[in-house]
């Protein structure tokens, strides 16, 4: 009999928070420690490491939690990336990074929005985005989800590369301002992974657990389906749309098709590599990954062989889906 | 506006474009018929057909039909083995599993072909004869003659397999039912293995035929064709074969006519309107135009 | 003995649905398996067609141990199944029904065989080309029969054969089970309906909750009481 | 006793041959009824068409005078009817603890800032759904069961855990559906007597869909027969063992028709 550790009931005020504090506590010492004793570019990797496990544990909301197999998560990605940067951008640069259709939103020439309101703008620009698409797509099962989401995510790219009034096309955005830096990364990875844990810890996690373990017991024991499915989806879209802006106040530059399939993939398999089931399975497998990217591409361009580190994530995943569905963190639950 | 001979003209560019999107929706439908699976590796097929044509015409200098031959024939080896590796083990588990595999196959394929082959583009020589231009009430290449013809003549060998050789009428009975199937004699491992290895085949001539109209090809250029004819299977009824061939003509006229007959700035759009139209059939008619209602 | 089932327990993932069961078939004959719902028979009879495998125990078909062999290949050693609920396949003609019931034999055995069938079951020659799933229940019926001898069994197996029939149909099926047990095929029969399992069978096994509690001749059962009681319970 | 549930002239066909005809059921509050019948008899269409998994042709069905055709099975559930599946849909990967905890889901009020920072409110609720759990627990015997994987229990407790799970959302109308479908015969007698105990402690009102005769006449008071769809008697017990018509569709009598 397979023992599942489930019971440490940490549903009383202390038992959430101190927990938590500690948790927090640790990460920030450590990152602190990382901050004094390693370089610049080790730094840089870890921060982007962040950034992706935000994208790749509300994620996991949906595909791992809920059973939901969306590949529009990039989609949310860029709809938060793009409105954020738009906002922080300097009202008098865009006319000279031709941008002219712009709404000045507020202020004078010189005025732009701080990072932390034009990120949550992002955030839930995107929450909204997922709740209109959702509401029709999320009726549709399995398979079906899994086309139409990436054909969001399509749609989504295609637009952002086609009204070149608001986001200058394929060319994409420069210069904008490095706002995103290890420590508000890592404040967001905290909320992040802290706001799914209490999700997962009460009625609409289970729900959602409920929901992808068996539909129709889920239903009859008074749970409404479209209600939870959406309140996954949404939920991460959320948080998806964080990352987008984090990443793109990061990185400075953004053209549409990064956010395209090559990333959907990436984010896609971080949690089934790390374990789906586990509240930071996606944070490792983010994590491995992001490192062997990093590990690999000097190999990569040394010996000429661009797609090395693509074809070894792919290998991965099969070998994974093959002998060890339930991921590195996961137990072997394949219990019929 | 438009006069008929534009008119004319881009009816015929959308129907070959529609053909390599019938034949590759064919190979889908086979596949997602027997297996309830979405195969993004189908995708990879194009590129390996394309890449296999080119290198055994041009580099090999090998006569055109035996190049043609051998690439089908790769193309099949190739769906034997992603079947016999990937899906065969995974098959009665978890409804998406199979698809995280097919993904993993596909990136990986696409990727390997990146790595030894090239990141960037190739130009695609057609041999002269397909290239000779012919002008009269509309302008076609014979590259497009042998698209649709080719089309339908396979299209006919397909029905007729389908219909009337035992593994044809196999393939249909393991859609309707595996365990049935079984029970009745049927070497299910065996059918399904021969589903991959003609729809992987089928899949790899279109790849030729998409290098040879488009005069291109890169590592990654079967992504989107696979996934669009995964939307033509959709749109046209997942379950019939005939509705997936309608759904990829209807999918290539509308592409040609999104570039062709609207203002310049949205053939940018012309995949965007393709799930849009995928998103509007899931949510009016959930079983596609020719589909059959799915029992509960 | 043609068949022969020694001890075999078979589950559903974990839900034992057959306990320590035995039983013998005779060539030529009719053996009945009955039982109320759920008492394990059509487990019983899926495990002889190879569907299900037991866990403990062994099936021995012509002596030979076939207890892990899968379904498709026990057809062409000779057993054959008529499923519940006749499990044709709905979207195919009746032909091609026929086809894939002879899937081990090339066209031109085919062709033959299809006479013969015919011969039996003149009414699906006159629906050879129709949808299976529009034929009525006899027919469907008659089909699922034609489907199973088609590839020459001398194991029938029939799974409830009267399940979802009118009471005149039911009777025309019980006399087609006769034609096929004179043309020498032995047959195991799974039946709710005790009383047409009584008229036809030689032998018979009565099962309860996966346990095998009474077996014997219909003749001889058919006075004991226990009988009328193991069916109300 | 006031009427809990009533059906009305329900029907339903599924490609035009009907499932379940003229279906009528007046159920007072803390009474136990069951449904019988042969197989396919349209059993648990009635109970599908009750948790509104199916809609019927027509008919009306009233809980506590409401009418709760067209209400989502969600709706139906939090209005207070609970069912267990002949084949069982545990939450099979889950903790059989966490199964019980989700069926709680419809008394949990609280918003998600009072889940988020652990306030008073959340507190509360999820200590009431705790308590809950560990009497269902207890009564059933699980506790040691708590944290395992459901799909990894044997067989008669996974069907337990299908009826505490019931209890745990508190129904005012419990359906079972073959509730001892594959147990044996002492299993079976052991799942009586605990029904039989619930039922006294909880005074629960319950249909029970079942093949096995003397386990239904031991819970039951009032017992249906279900045949191709139609009602072909109903009365209490004694009466329903003797009638012929039973008989006949238990044993198959040959019927007369010619």
């Amino acid at each position: 009999m397979i023992k599942v550790n489930y019971s440490n009931k940490p549903n009383t005020f202390s038992g959430i928070w101190i927990p938590f504090g500690v948790g927090l506590g640790f990460l920030f010492v450590v990152l602190g420690i990382f901050n004094l004793v390693l370089d610049n570019y080790i730094l840089h990797i870890i921060t982007v490491i962040g950034i992706y496990i935000i994208a790749a544990t509300s994620l996991n909301l949906t595909n791992g939690y809920t059973g939901l197999f969306s590949l529009g998560h990039t989609g949310f990605m860029l709809i938060g990336a793009y409105t954020s940067v738009l906002l922080t951008y300097k009202v008098s640069l865009r006319a000279a990074y031709n941008l002219p259709s712009l709404p000045t939103l507020l202020g004078g020439a010189n005025y732009q929005w701080p990072f932390l309101p034009a990120l949550l703008t992002g955030g839930v620009i995107a929450a909204i985005v997922a709740m209109i698409v959702g509401y029709p797509v999320l009726r549709l099962r399995g398979h079906y989800l899994a086309v139409a989401s990436l054909g969001f995510m399509i749609i989504v790219t295609t637009m952002a590369k086609g009204m070149k009034s608001f986001t200058r096309g394929a060319s994409g955005i420069q210069v904008i301002p490095h706002y995103s830096n290890l420590w508000n990364v890592y404040i967001w990875v905290a909320i992040t992974i802290f706001v799914l844990w209490r999700i997962l810890q009460s009625a609409p996690g289970r729900a959602m657990l409920a929901i992808r373990e068996s539909e129709v017991s889920a239903q009859s024991q008074g749970i409404n389906l479209m209600k939870y499915k959406l309140y996954a989806f949404v939920s991460g879209a959320f948080f998806a749309g964080i990352a987008g802006g984090l990443y793109a106040h990061f990185t400075r530059s953004i053209r549409p098709y990064e956010f395209s399939f090559s990333m959907t993939f990436f984010i896609v398999i971080m949690p089934i590599i790390g374990g789906s089931r586990n509240l930071f399975g996606p944070a490792l497998g983010a994590s491995l990954l992001i490192a062997m990217r990093y590990l690999l591409k000097p190999a990569e361009e040394a010996l000429g062989v661009y797609g090395l580190v693509e074809l070894i994530y792919a290998a991965l995943l099969v070998s994974v889906m093959l002998w060890r569905p339930g991921g590195i963190l996961g137990k072997e639950s394949r219990a019929k | 506006m438009y006069g008929a001979s534009y008119i004319y003209q881009q009816i015929f560019n959308g129907i070959v474009l529609g053909s390599i999107y019938a034949l590759l929706a064919l190979g889908m439908a086979l596949v997602y018929g027997i297996l309830g699976l979405i195969n993004f590796a189908h995708g990879a097929l194009i590129t390996i057909g394309a890449f296999c044509f080119y290198f055994l015409l041009f580099k090999f200098n090998l006569p055109f039909v035996l190049a043609i031959i051998l690439t089908i024939s790769l193309g099949g080896f190739v769906g034997f083995l992603s079947e016999a590796i990937g899906y065969r083990k995974l098959r009665g588990g978890p409804g998406l599993s199979l698809l995280i595999t097919s993904l993993g196959i596909y990136i990986f394929i696409e990727n390997a072909i990146k790595l030894l082959i090239s990141p960037q583009p190739y130009a695609f020589f057609n041999p002269p004869f397909l290239n000779r231009i012919i002008n009269s009430f509309i302008t076609f290449r014979v590259i497009d003659i042998f698209i649709i013809i080719t089309t339908i003549v396979i299209m006919i060998c397909f029905g007729l397999f389908v219909k009337r050789s035992k593994i044809g009428i196999a393939m249909r009975g393991i859609a309707e039912s595996v365990e049935t199937a079984g029970l009745v004699g049927i070497n299910v491992n065996q059918v399904i293995t021969w589903s991959f290895v003609v729809a992987s085949a089928i899949a790899a001539l279109t790849g030729f035929m998409w290098g040879a109209k488009y005069g291109q090809i890169s590592y990654n250029m079967g992504f989107m064709p696979g996934v669009i004819a995964f939307v033509a299977v959709v749109i046209g009824g997942i379950g019939s074969i005939p509705g997936a061939v309608l759904g990829g003509f209807l999918i290539g006229l509308i592409q040609i006519f999104t570039v062709g007959f609207l203002p310049l700035g949205w053939s940018v759009y012309r995949d965007a309107i393709v799930f849009t139209l995928l998103i509007i059939v899931l949510l009016i008619k959930p079983m596609g135009i020719l589909g059959r209602r799915e029992s509960m | 003995m043609l068949l022969k089932i020694e001890k075999i327990e078979i589950c559903y993932g974990i839900i034992p649905a057959v306990r320590n069961l035995s039983l013998e078939v005779e060539e030529g004959q009719i053996v009945a398996l009955v039982g109320a719902n759920g008492a394990g028979k059509s487990t019983t009879l899926k495990a002889l067609a190879g569907v299900l495998h037991p866990r403990v125990g062994k099936i021995f078909y012509k002596d030979k141990d076939i207890t892990q062999l899968s379904a498709y290949r026990r057809v062409p050693l000779g057993i054959a199944l008529v499923p519940e609920g006749r499990q044709l396949f709905s979207t195919l003609s009746v032909k091609e029904n026929l086809r894939l019931g002879a899937y081990h034999s090339n066209d031109k055995e085919f062709k033959e065989r299809l006479k013969e069938i015919y011969s039996i079951f003149p009414i699906i020659k006159e629906r050879e080309n129709q949808i299976a799933g529009t034929l009525s229940g006899g027919e469907q019926q008659m089909l699922s029969f034609g489907r199973a001898i088609i590839s020459k069994p001398k194991l029938l197996l029939l799974d409830e054969p009267s399940l979802g029939l009118a009471p005149l149909i039911i009777k025309e099926v019980y006399k087609t089970i006769n034609t096929i047990k004179m043309t020498g095929i032995t047959i195991v029969l799974v039946e709710q309906n005790v009383k047409m399992a009584m008229h036809i069978a030689n032998y018979m096994y009565v099962l309860e909750a996966g346990e095998l509690t009474i077996q014997g001749e219909p003749l001889k059962l058919m006075k004991d009481e226990n009988i009328k009681k193991a069916y109300l319970g | 006793m006031p009427v809990l549930l009533k059906i009305e002239g329900l029907s339903k066909a599924f490609g035009g041959l009907w499932a379940v005809q003229d279906y009528s059921l007046e159920l007072p509050e803390g009474k136990v009824i069951g449904l019988i019948g042969p197989n396919g008899a349209g059993k648990t269409t009635t109970f599908n068409l009750i948790t509104g998994m199916l809609k019927p042709n027509s008919g009306s069905i009233k809980f506590n005078d409401v009418e709760i055709i067209g209400h989502r099975p969600d709706q139906i559930a939090s209005s207070g009817i609970a069912r267990t599946f002949q084949l069982l849909h545990l939450y099979g990967s889950l903790t059989v603890e966490m199964n019980l905890n989700i069926s709680y889901h419809v008394h949990l009020k609280y918003r998600f800032i009072d889940a988020l920072f652990g306030l008073p409110e959340f507190i509360k609720e999820e200590k009431r759904m705790n308590d809950l759990v560990d009497l269902m627990l207890e009564l059933f015997e699980l506790k040691k069961y708590r944290n395992i994987q459901a799909s990894t229990l044997p067989y008669g407790l996974q069907r337990k855990l299908d009826i505490a799970r019931c209890l745990v959302a508190q129904p005012k109308l419990l359906l079972l559906d073959e509730p001892c479908c594959g147990m044996n015969n002492v299993e079976v007698e052991k799942l009586s007597s605990l029904i039989k105990d619930i039922q006294s402690k909880f005074s629960l009102t319950m249909v029970i869909v079942e093949h096995r005769v003397p386990f239904i006449m031991g819970l039951a008071e009032y017992i249906q027969v279900l045949d191709h769809g139609i009602l072909i008697s109903e009365g209490p017990p004694d009466k329903i063992i003797n009638d012929p018509k039973v008989i006949e569709a238990y044993l198959g009598v040959e019927n007369n028709a010619t």
